[in-house]
């Protein structure tokens, strides 16, 4: 991990209040999917922690984030030229099984992305991919292709309807009648808890109000499911944990 | 540039102490440089049984600043001793043991516990926490309270004890004068000032426990203010700390009356800032004539 | 959407009121939009004399913030009468005659003399500046002597009394619930947070008086604080103050307890900003499910 | 006055740590030599007085500005083309008198730029106009040329004697033998000091940390030299005040 002034290449919108943005950085290689960088935007205090989505090369990554506030507003207006410093890379990564049959991703909303660099991963050991996506509406959809292209088995649940499946992911899953048991996950608490109730094996990621990003100011914690007196900080042990690690 | 600093039990080789709470136990830190760089740590606020703290979320940004409510998370001081300060002390820096507690007793605990570690220069304070004994109000807001735990520190501890206020308090000064007089051999000054944000969606507060420790620049006039105060009523030393980001920052502590700062939030903001203070503090006090940290103290009155 | 709110003698067409010392007498924001189109107006301080105030420089910027450290200059009470009431009778909004003096009959005799003028709603007693007869303390800093003026002014008033509370203090509650019993009808929280700046270059403070007032968003977070725990203990309608910029920020502080707010410096980062926020401010709270202000009021503790 | 979005069509570095900045804005022609405008600068609270250059057209103005703190600094940092919001025109102006010989100009460092358009306007009534300008050193030199093309006899001193003459503005004065006694004049403290103890008739500009900057919060006040109760606002009666008025 270290802080870095980066040129960002690329910052474009790709679905509503959606932007991708791609920045040059030397060090991009040493970052693992799961993991996030934490971005220090103009005229802000806290570093805003965003996802890890792509290592396309060696010396670019790209992160995609939603316009939820003042913070990734101002991100959004960023232009390709412009130097941002970037904190990074910060936190746990996904594991890689090989030993599994197949793997499904899911993925919702701006959970979606750290799951785009974990599928090229997997894609490198020919892994069978199952991807499923869940978004609000069809305006908000992003990554179907990128997935697919990667060679993925990809499904669209949009709440209202107006997108593939209607529905959550789990009932796109359902529908699909996909039968991989070893999920990773990223998405709302709502989907993180369908998952669980339904998933034993493998990874989901969290979210959590962070200031260091590193470890250090114990802002960003959950505590143990069983273990009485342990806790976890999301930004250092996490944010990728085993289903059914945390209590959230 | 003459950056050395000697305030009673520590020697420090310049005046920057990354502030309790917004360093742990500078394990994370030590990845990105070697900590005997720094003049001094002062680590977490320890208690004598390990504490989970406040449920989350515990920060928000405000502006220019932040809030937290961290609530004194930390192992214990037993796995300190045990875990943390033998791998502190293998860095060439002064550490400063934080203490907090829910009674007066706790303090003593744990001060008695730490006195045996040669890792540990000096205590520190932390009494702005509410205290259950006294129906959850800070010690640090009462002078007669505040003086009651700083005697019952002196007697139990074997090094100097400072003493950290906290700023949400009608006189800085009464506080400060009754602290010195129960034995305190130094002064931090500022802890966080109350404030809450409220979400909008839900109409309720961000933070989980309702309200929060402001810190950051935004509080930095506050804290110069108190310092400048404090440091013309008593005769120990004050280490100040709030909003500092830059070696400016710094001076203008130190011309307020203090002998050496703590950086607290901008550690989060950029995390190479108590180097970067450090490289850059010998050409600010040149650029204002100074040839030592010292000659700057205080000037804001003399 | 309904932005009134009926207060004890204010009859406020929507909740955004100028703060005092912000805004002058209105005069200068006259040019620059019709003054009919806010709530209120809470005057420049009055005090029984003519007052030039202190040295300059006078003003210092803060992050997120400025001090202040005018000192209440004014015409007077009289000159205010005879000048600018007469003037301000020309526009339909409610006026607020803030109170400030060096003794406790220093706002009796203002009060006394402004009686008569229709043109005054309310009074808004100001008891954060040092008082001459208690060695320069604020009246504001001390539950006995806020309650005090509060009685006095109460007694000579035949207009509703609100009291402006100081932020400076360990305990706000115990201010608040004091001058609620001595009869304020309502409370204005927050006056300014004492700060000081210091010159680099000089090492004497920026100021001419030394310390100042901290105002604008670096405070809001300690302003929204107040209001939460204050409204929850008296049953006296609140004035919010302290770092309002936008609509939204006027929902936190409606969240928090307040019925209406004041803006103060931001009028100086945005001479617009007043109208702006009540243009605004219809759109804000239907977005988060309002039909009136009244109905955010509290939300967050209810 | 009023405050306005304008577009910044120039920003350049004219002198050391000097900018010259060019705004469009449509009532530009509505300034008057020696009024202010109130700047917003990104990041920072409140405005930074700067003086009005010079009204070159009906639809363009300028302004000179010194970095000497971070708001300059900031403001500097500002690109053609960018949008910027001022606040203005504020303040007294220049009152033009045509009923004396010639006048005189005297300007110090960043005090030198609104005597331009002062310039200006007296030289369409074809004014004798001398102009002695003082800066610290030959590197801070600017506006020299400007002054001359209007037709202005100009003197430059400097303190340390690297151009012009050797000395202030009243060396230079007094070497060139000016016999001019009505003068305009703008700069430092010291300089405003040393003109009003040789000349009785004129004008100066004064300077004063600002915080509305339009008269409404009596930040910047300054007592008046003769009545015991009258004070002044730098920012609405000034910055111009005849010379004796003010006691500063
Ligand atoms: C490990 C991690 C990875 C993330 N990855 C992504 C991603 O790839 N794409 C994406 O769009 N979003 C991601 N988020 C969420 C993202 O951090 C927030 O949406 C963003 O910080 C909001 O900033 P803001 O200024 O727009 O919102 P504001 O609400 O104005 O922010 C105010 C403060 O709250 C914090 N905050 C607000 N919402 C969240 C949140 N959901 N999680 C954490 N902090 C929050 C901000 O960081 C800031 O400190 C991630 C969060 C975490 C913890
Ligand atoms: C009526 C008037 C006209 C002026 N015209 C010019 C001009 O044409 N060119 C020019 O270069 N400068 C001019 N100045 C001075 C200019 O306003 C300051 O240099 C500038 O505000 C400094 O801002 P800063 O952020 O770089 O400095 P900082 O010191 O970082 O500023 C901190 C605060 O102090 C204030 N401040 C600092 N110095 C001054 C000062 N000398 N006067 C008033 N406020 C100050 C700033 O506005 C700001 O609020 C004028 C000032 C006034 C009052
Ligand atoms: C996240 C966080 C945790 C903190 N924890 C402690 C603590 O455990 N003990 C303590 O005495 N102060 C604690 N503080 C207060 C800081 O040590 C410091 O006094 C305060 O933040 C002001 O300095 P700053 O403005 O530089 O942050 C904490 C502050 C922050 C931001
Ligand atoms: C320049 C200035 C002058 C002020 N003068 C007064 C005053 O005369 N009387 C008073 O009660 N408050 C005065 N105040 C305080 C404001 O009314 C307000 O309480 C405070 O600034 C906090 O609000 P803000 O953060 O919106 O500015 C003054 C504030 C400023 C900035
Ligand atoms: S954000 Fe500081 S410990 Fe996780
Ligand atoms: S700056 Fe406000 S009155 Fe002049």
């Amino acid at each position: 991990m270290q802080a870095a002034d980066v040129r960002v290449t690329e910052n474009i919108k790709i679905a509503k209040d959606t932007y991708k943005m791609t920045m040059e950085w030397e060090k991009s290689s040493t970052m693992r999917p799961g993991q996030f960088v934490n971005v220090q935007v103009d005229g802000f205090m806290l570093r805003r922690p965003i996802s890890i989505s792509l290592v396309p090369d060696r010396r670019h990554f790209v992160i995609v984030y939603k316009i939820v506030g003042e913070g990734t507003a101002k991100l959004s207006q960023v232009k390709a030229g412009d130097i941002i410093n970037i904190f990074g890379p910060l936190g746990s990564s996904y594991p890689i099984h090989d030993d599994t049959d197949s793997i499904l991703l899911i993925g919702g909303g701006v959970g979606v992305p750290p799951l785009l660099e974990l599928a090229r991963v997997y894609k490198k050991i020919r892994m069978k991919t199952y991807v499923v996506l869940g978004f609000n509406d069809g305006e908000s959809v992003f990554y179907e292709e990128e997935f697919k292209k990667l060679g993925c088995e990809v499904y669209v649940a949009t709440m209202d309807g107006s997108y593939g499946v209607k529905g959550t992911v789990m009932d796109a899953i359902e529908a699909a009648d996909i039968d991989s048991t070893f999920v990773y996950c990223c998405g709302p608490v709502p989907m993180l808890k369908a998952v669980e109730a339904k998933y034993t094996k493998g990874y989901m990621s969290f979210e959590s109000r962070m200031a260091c990003g590193m470890g250090a100011c114990m802002a960003c914690v959950a505590k143990d499911k069983k273990e009485e007196n342990m806790y976890h900080r999301i930004c250092k042990e996490g944010p990728v944990f085993p289903i059914g690690k945390v209590d959230y | 540039m003459d950056l050395r600093v000697k305030l009673p039990g520590l020697d420090l080789k310049n005046p920057i102490i990354p502030a309790s709470g917004c360093f742990g136990f500078g394990r994370e830190f030590a990845e990105l440089y070697d900590l005997s760089k720094l003049g001094g740590i002062a680590i977490k606020s320890a208690t004598p049984e390990r504490r989970f703290g406040n449920p989350t979320p515990r920060v928000a940004e405000t502006p220019s600043g932040m809030l937290n409510a961290i609530g004194l998370q930390n192992p214990g001081v037993d796995e300190i001793i045990e875990k943390e300060l033998p791998w502190l002390a293998g860095f060439d820096t002064e550490i400063i043991a934080n203490v907090a507690g829910a009674t007066e007793d706790d303090y003593v605990t744990v001060i008695e516990k730490l006195n045996d570690s040669p890792v540990i220069k000096a205590y520190e304070l932390n009494i702005s926490c509410p205290n259950v004994k006294h129906g959850g109000i800070g010690l640090g807001t009462k002078p007669e309270l505040a003086a009651k735990v700083t005697a019952m520190a002196k007697k139990a501890a074997k090094k100097p004890v400072y003493v950290k206020l906290s700023p949400n308090v009608t006189d800085i000064v009464e506080i400060a004068k009754a602290v010195e007089e129960a034995g305190a051999d130094g002064l931090v000054l500022i802890n966080t000032l109350m404030g809450m944000r409220i979400d909008l969606a839900t109409g309720k507060p961000i933070i989980a426990n309702v309200t929060g420790g402001l810190s950051g620049p935004a509080i930095k006039p506050v804290a110069v203010r108190m310092v400048y105060q404090t440091a013309q009523a008593v005769n120990i030393p004050i280490i100040g700390v709030g909003g500092i980001t830059c070696a400016e920052d710094v001076l203008e502590f130190l011309y307020a009356g203090a002998s050496a700062v703590e950086v607290g939030m901008y550690n989060f903001v950029d995390p190479y800032c108590c180097v970067k203070i450090i490289d850059e503090l010998p050409k600010v006090l040149e650029k204002y004539g100074f040839s030592s940290v010292g000659e700057a103290v205080g000037k804001s009155f003399r």
